[in-house]
């Protein structure tokens, strides 16, 4: 197996003439040559995403992991953790510790086999999201054999597995020896991992491309060649996917996304990923903000029109739920279903002195999301809640909303993994990062919880609290958002929905072209 | 003449430290980078850990002195979002950048100065008139609107040319036609006043009065002289065109410079923008320094005096 | 002498016609431009009066309505609703005004202070004159978009800080056009002579230099004009222009063009020929201006 | 008239049309005027009496609001309002060349001097590079420049002002016209520079039997210089003849004026005669004679009627009743 080329060296302008430069381009065809699958990202691919030791806490990364890489136990079609690497696992009774056993045969892309010491060196060199609460809680790996280890923890901790498999990258095996021999950087522009496809080249911003790894362990990939292409622009990734240049165009939304399901040959696929939006009360502990009042901020949530605003925005694909906490999370409790009555919302807001509504000031979102906000803004307003709209840029909206700078209305939403609780600890509870206050009874559920092993117990205490926080209206949920992408007509299997809440085609190994192997 | 071009490289360093004080300042006012980098939620000691790993936990003065440093030494750091060295992913992407801008360049000329010439010469001809408005309907049109016509018609509907993304040759024309045809009215509009005060000089006059044919008193007598003006204004273009085609880039996925800097921007990636800020600096400084260059080749006069 | 140009047929009777004064004879007065421009004025100024619908108000139940004319469309909302159901017609007219009130202030402010460093620097020369030059050569290498990207980023998008935005990038155009007017103003006799009189340098500023220079200032606001309204549709095109739900032509056309690829081409031509109309009108009355005040103003 | 005729004017007349055809300035007015090969023409006037239009007319090269509309150009025998826009050109250079006043602008500062010199050789007679290069070396030899070969790959602002001048003045007869119209030629050079000139000016006549035409204000030059003098006002020759007749005998009251203005050394204290009032406005010119409202000896005729052109003797006419031959006095009192 050659090692995968080097990565994109510096090419000094003296070595430049605009001439020359027309040879030199990398001249991929513009349409789309068979046996290769094109996909349009809508985000700039990070270097980050190569390496499983980065993972940032976002869903995002994770497109690239199921390309290049593959873990102990990931989330499969049918299964949330489905064994892959790790053929088996056994938890000691006491919980303090983990036994895995290795799967048999299988081999990195540069031919060497995975060992258990690959998987002792991935958890330890893991530095990405929450980190510091793996290396708080897990206290040592032993290796027993080239196919057997243990993990022992410090504490139990019911939630390993979530975290071990799903939410970081920690259970993704890379080959020690060639990260020590190319060291970190130098892994990150020529990676190599156990998943079904092989990385050939990176431009930074503007293409990767990867092939097939025929001795993938589950199966051989259909498809001979892929290659994720960066395409910043909405309508210039609608326009390629008509044209047949590209096969797959991640996130088209709203009116691009009724043309797409006119266009014959293309086919929209939806995927309820892990983001819920909501709007967010900022001053409902103040006493003297109208929003301290329960029934103003019921009045708010009915004022929602969430079905025309799911039919118009996403073709009614997003998934209406009740809670700020995604339904496909742990220990999810299922409130009742929004309701929308605008005249009931003006008699609670009557009731609770506002008869001709009121001025509620600014309603901040993030300005990538400004198109849910207007639509909100017009239910508000049918109801007499008069809101001016403020959208901020991204980083700017986290920043402020993190710093508890906005106020009255904030249009929120989080795509992290975990599960209720760890939504819970950033989001409801004192001390949360974006909680702007809290309530003594929730605060008290989540500390009883947190230390209860019981997972039956635990389920309840997390169910009596997001009862609590429906019931105080602390948020106005909106929906759980349908990430939407497009596919083109070449394509047979296109990966989308088959691991339920991930967003992006995956498992790569079993996508497939029409008509052809 | 040495001490003009000793004068002229002073000015030029201040020019760059002053610039790369700016964009040092304006980039660090902006936000804070990790906080795009990790979802919200993430724990503290996460963002604690990339601010040391990035060297953002320093205090400002150390981390300038630290890019001042590694920018004399050609070094401008790890870009935050790609984990590579900047100045890989600058060059990587300057060629596609350059053919742009050089594309867009000639194709704003070819607008520009024939309609300029024509403005001139013609006055209030039906081609006078027709060059003139072609050209300022450049400036008047938004270009993500004109590049997504042309997708519109070119690509989608008549299917001649790829809608994005660089390749072929066929890949550069959109992006370079409506780059170029937002800078077409200015250089339109410089020819003409250049060409209407040399048409009123005594050289010209006496030109006719030689007996030459039209082509030859236009073309040559009034023609070099009223395009050094042109000049100077074409090379300052072209660095933007370089450096700042972040629509085009964008509508046309073309992966440019200004893309780059686009990113770097929305991503708070300090290194990637203060590089390309400060490239793209002592590109226009070295650009005014070949336009000069190249005024003396042209105009003798200023051989001998400067 | 009289200017020679290319030689006329020999014998013409006297009494040639007059030369016919058509829209596209350029040189001649722009009184269509013009009279664009103030229509445009008229509309921003009684928006409130004029717009059949409040622009922010939209229903979802009648997005995507198109024009009259077309089937589908309603008398109720002449040239269609947008992609939150907001009447077309009522934007396009606030849309006016927002578009004045931004390209006029963020013009004048661009004006305001390039006149006067342009002066200062063009006339005290000297350590004023580096400075300011210096500046002019920095602000050139921060392109607008990145830096109306920074300042969206540190105070958040409103109608005020576009304006600044604006103002503070386009004002080195105008400092650098006005320090050329003043370095080869203070050549002139009358100035050397008010030098002599012993008027302190202020006084020249003030009573020489500017109203000689107020013509080309006056010039490149028009044609500034243009160039600022186009650059505010760029903005909102990458999400840092004037914030929505205000009506601005440019976050129009942004928030349209999706509806190009989809077949709602309304949602972006009105706006965009609204733009074009007022950009280009600027434009030729700039021209215009340009040759009828300073014929020899070319540093543009 | 000595020698065959070599341009002969008949009754030229060309006006200004402004923009909407309201507005008619009559700035060259039925101009009669012929010339001999080898002879020196020198036309007066104030400026603004048409001097340079009528030299512009000669050489078809108006303004676009400007037309010829009468009279005809006979020159070698051929009518050049005939020819078209093309055929003159060829004629421009070739055959009638013009100098200009200002020597400083009129070389273009981005070509070399042998380039300038060389073109209307290469223009017209299709001359090869090298060839024309040579030739134009011996024009600047023939113009008396120092050091030609080297000069003649320098550039204009490497020239002084006299310098330039002559240069203009090889590039006049680089072609070998038979015609050579100077407007101003020395206006702009101090006096030593001026004599010098002047004198390469006549060489350059004599030598190549050049027929010359001079356009001033300056009657020491016409003196000098000239056989035959046209004296214009108002776009019209009120006088002309051979020079020494007429600067001894002058009959047009403005050409006695105009002789009387020139300081001489003999003079003494004498006061100048000065002409009192304001040059016409061509646009709209009084009935009768444009000078009776200057003119010392006015009658109510001129007022009213406008003199023709009188031969009072061969070679000599003026344009005024007081030259009214005798025998048509008595008819028209």
């Amino acid at each position: 197996m050659a090692s995968p080329s080097p990565g994109p060296t510096r090419r000094g302008i003296l070595g430049f003439s605009a001439a020359a430069a027309m040879g030199v381009l990398p001249d991929a065809a513009w349409a789309a040559p068979d046996g290769q699958l094109t996909i349009a990202s809508h985000v700039s691919l990070a270097p980050t995403w190569f390496d499983p030791a980065e993972t940032a806490g976002i869903i995002t990364p994770f497109m690239m992991l199921y390309a290049l890489h593959d873990a102990m136990v990931k989330a499969m079609p049918g299964k949330p953790m489905a064994p892959c690497l790790a053929e088996a696992w056994t938890a000691a009774p006491d919980e303090l510790s983990y036994a895995f056993t290795l799967r048999k045969g299988v081999l990195f892309h540069n031919g060497e086999p995975v060992t258990a010491d690959d998987v002792k060196f991935s958890l330890e060199r893991y530095r990405g999201a929450s980190s510091k609460t793996l290396k708080e809680r897990v206290a040592g790996v032993d290796v027993h054999d080239a196919h057997r280890l243990t993990i022992r923890l410090n504490e139990p901790w019911p939630d390993f597995l979530t975290f071990y498999a799903s939410a970081t990258g920690a259970g993704w095996i890379v080959p020690r020896k060639y990260v020590q021999q190319v060291g970190e950087d130098g892994y990150k522009r020529a990676p190599v991992g156990a998943g079904p496809y092989k990385f050939v080249s990176f431009n930074p911003g503007v293409e990767l491309v990867c092939e097939g790894f025929e001795g993938y362990w589950r199966k051989p990939p259909a498809i001979k060649r892929l290659v994720f292409k960066v395409v910043p622009d909405e309508s210039t990734r609608l326009a390629a996917l008509q044209r047949g240049e590209i096969d797959i165009a991640y996130s088209i939304r709203g009116e691009l996304a009724d043309e797409l399901t006119r266009t014959p040959g293309l086919a929209i696929k939806a995927a309820v990923g892990s983001a819920t939006f909501w709007l967010y009360f900022a001053d409902q502990w103040d006493a003297q903000s109208p929003w301290h009042d329960q029934r103003v901020r019921q009045a708010a949530g009915l004022a929602l029109d969430h079905k025309t605003i799911n039919q118009a925005l996403t073709l009614g694909h997003s998934h209406l739920t009740n809670s700020v906490f995604p339904e496909n999370f742990d220990f999810y409790w299922q409130p009742p279903a929004p309701v929308h009555d605008p005249a009931r919302a003006r008699k609670l807001l009557a009731e609770a002195g506002h008869p001709r509504g009121f001025d509620a000031g600014d309603y901040y979102c993030d300005a990538s999301y400004a198109n849910i906000g207007e639509v909100v803004l017009n239910n508000l307003r049918e109801v007499g809640i008069r809101v001016k709209l403020r959208p901020l840029e991204r980083a700017a909206f986290f920043k402020a909303y993190a710093e508890k700078k906005l106020k009255n209305i904030v249009q929120g939403a989080s795509g992290a993994f975990g599960n209720c609780a760890t939504r819970a600890e950033a989001f409801v509870v004192k001390g949360g990062a974006y909680a702007y206050g809290s309530y003594p009874d929730i605060d008290a559920a989540f500390a009883e919880q947190a230390a209860e092993t019981d997972r039956a117990k635990r389920e309840a205490i997390l169910h009596r609290l997001q009862q609590l926080v429906h019931e105080k209206a602390i948020f106005a949920p909106i929906w759980q958002q349908a990430f939407m992408s497009g596919v083109g007509p070449r394509v047979g299997e296109s990966g989308f929905g088959l691991i339920e809440g991930f967003p992006y085609t995956a498992p790569y190994e079993d996508l497939t072209l029409k008509g052809k192997a | 003449m040495k001490q003009y071009i000793l004068r002229r490289v002073g000015y030029s360093l201040l020019s760059l430290f002053l610039l790369s004080l700016t964009i040092f300042l304006f980039v660090r006012v902006t936000g804070d980078p990790v906080a795009l980098l990790t979802e919200p939620g993430a724990s503290q000691e996460d963002i604690e850990a990339m601010h040391r790993q990035f060297g953002l936990d320093q205090p400002l003065w150390v981390q300038y002195w630290h890019f001042i440093a590694s920018f004399i030494t050609g070094d401008f750091g790890q870009s935050f979002y790609y984990r590579t060295p900047v100045l890989d992913l600058y060059f990587q992407r300057l060629p596609n950048s350059l053919i742009l801008a050089a594309v867009a360049m000639a194709l704003s000329l070819v607008i520009g100065i024939p309609s300029g010439i024509l403005a001139a010469v013609r006055v209030d001809g039906f081609w006078d008139s027709a060059g003139k408005l072609f050209a300022l309907l450049g400036l008047s049109l938004p270009q993500f609107w004109v590049g997504l016509v042309l997708i519109l018609v070119f690509s989608v509907s008549l299917g001649w040319l790829p809608s994005s993304g660089s390749g072929s040759f066929l890949h550069i024309l959109m992006p370079a036609f409506t780059l170029g045809w937002y800078f077409a009215a200015a250089h339109m509009r410089l020819t003409r006043s250049s060409m209407l005060e040399v048409m009123g000089s005594e050289y010209v006059k006496l030109a006719r009065l030689k007996g030459l044919p039209e082509a030859l008193v236009i073309g040559k007598h009034a023609l070099k002289n009223a395009l050094i003006p042109v000049i100077t204004l074409a090379g300052i273009n072209l660095v933007v065109m370089i450096n700042v085609a972040v629509i085009v880039e964008t509508v046309f996925a073309w992966p440019g410079i200004g893309r780059l800097l686009y990113e770097g921007v929305t991503f708070r990636d300090f290194p990637v923008v203060q590089a390309v800020v400060v490239i793209g600096g002592s590109m226009i400084i070295l650009v005014n320094l070949l336009i000069d260059i190249l005024y003396a080749l042209i105009d003798p006069r200023i051989r001998l005096e400067s | 002498m009289t200017v020679i140009t290319p030689p006329e047929a020999a014998i013409v009777t006297v009494a040639s016609a007059p030369r016919p004064a058509a829209f596209w004879r350029l040189k001649g007065f722009p009184l269509i431009p013009i009279l664009i421009l103030v229509f445009i004025a008229l509309v921003a100024i009684f928006a409130d009066v004029l717009a059949p619908y409040d622009p922010t108000i939209g229903s979802l139940a009648r997005r995507f309505r198109p024009p009259f004319w077309q089937e589908g469309g309603s008398t109720a909302y002449l040239l269609g609703t947008d992609h939150v159901g907001r009447d077309v017609l009522s934007r396009l007219i606030y849309g006016a005004r927002v578009s004045m009130v931004v390209g006029i202030t963020a013009v004048l402010v661009a004006g305001g202070i390039g006149t006067l460093l342009g002066i200062l620097s063009g006339y005290l020369g000297g350590w004023a004159d580096q400075v300011v030059m210096r500046l002019t050569d920095t602000w050139l290498a921060l392109p607008a978009l990145t830096f109306a990207i920074f300042l969206a980023a540190i105070v958040g998008p409103s109608e005020l800080n576009i304006i600044l935005i604006l103002g503070l990038v386009y004002w080195t155009r105008y400092a650098r056009v006005i320090r050329g007017e003043v370095l080869s103003l203070k050549q002139r006799e009358f100035v050397r002579l008010a030098i002599v009189a012993g008027c302190s340098s202020r006084t020249i500023m003030w009573r020489h230099i500017l109203p000689n220079v107020i013509n080309s200032a006056v010039v490149l606001a028009t044609l500034m004009l243009g160039v600022v309204i186009v650059t505010e549709a760029s903005l909102s095109f990458l999400g840092v222009g004037v914030p929505p739900p205000k009506p601005a032509w440019g976050l129009m056309m942004a928030d349209g063009k999706k509806g190009l690829l989809v077949g709602y081409w309304w949602l972006t031509v009105f706006p965009g020929v609204c733009i074009m109309l007022m950009v280009l009108s600027a434009n030729l009355l700039g021209d215009w201006l340009r040759v009828k005040l300073d014929p020899q103003l070319r540093q543009l | 008239m000595a020698g065959q005729t070599l341009l002969s004017l008949e009754h030229l007349s060309a006006h200004y049309v402004s923009q909407q055809g309201t507005r008619v300035v009559r700035a060259v007015d039925d101009v009669t005027i012929s010339l001999g090969a080898g002879e020196t023409l020198g036309i007066v006037g104030e400026s603004g009496s048409g001097k340079t239009t009528l030299a512009l007319t000669m050489m078809r090269l108006l303004p676009p609001a400007a037309r010829i509309v009468a009279g005809r150009m006979m020159f070698e025998g051929e009518d050049l309002l005939k020819k078209s826009d093309e055929e003159m050109r060829k004629v421009r250079g070739k055959r009638i060349a013009m100098l200009l006043q200002d020597p400083m602008a009129s070389l273009n500062p981005l070509f070399s001097i042998g380039n300038q010199v060389a073109e209307p050789i290469r223009v017209h007679e299709g001359a090869a590079p090298r060839t024309a290069w040579q030739r134009a070396i011996q024009l600047l030899k023939s113009v008396r420049i120092a050091s030609p070969d080297t000069r003649v790959s320098q550039f204009p602002h490497e020239m002084s002002g006299g310098m330039r001048q002559r240069i203009v003045g090889a590039i006049g007869i680089s072609c070998e016209p038979r015609l050579l119209i100077a407007d101003e030629p020395t206006t702009s050079l101090d006096l030593t520079i001026q004599a010098q000139y002047l004198n390469l000016l006549r060489d350059l006549q004599r030598e190549h039997g050049l027929a010359l035409i001079f356009i001033t204000h300056n009657l020491g030059i016409v003196a000098k210089m000239c056989d035959q003098l046209a004296v214009m006002y108002a776009g019209r020759v009120v006088e002309q003849g051979p020079v020494s007749r007429i600067f001894n005998a002058p009959t047009h009251p403005y050409t006695k004026a105009l002789l009387g203005s020139i300081p001489r050394m003999t003079d003494g204290g004498e006061r100048l005669t000065a002409i009192d009032g304001q040059p016409p406005d061509l646009s709209n010119l009084p009935a009768g004679c444009a000078f009776a409202p200057r003119c010392p000896a006015v009658t109510t005729r001129c007022r009213v009627e406008a003199p023709p052109e009188f031969v009072t003797e061969p070679g000599r006419s003026a344009r005024c009743w007081l030259a009214e031959p005798m025998a048509l006095r008595s008819s028209a009192a």
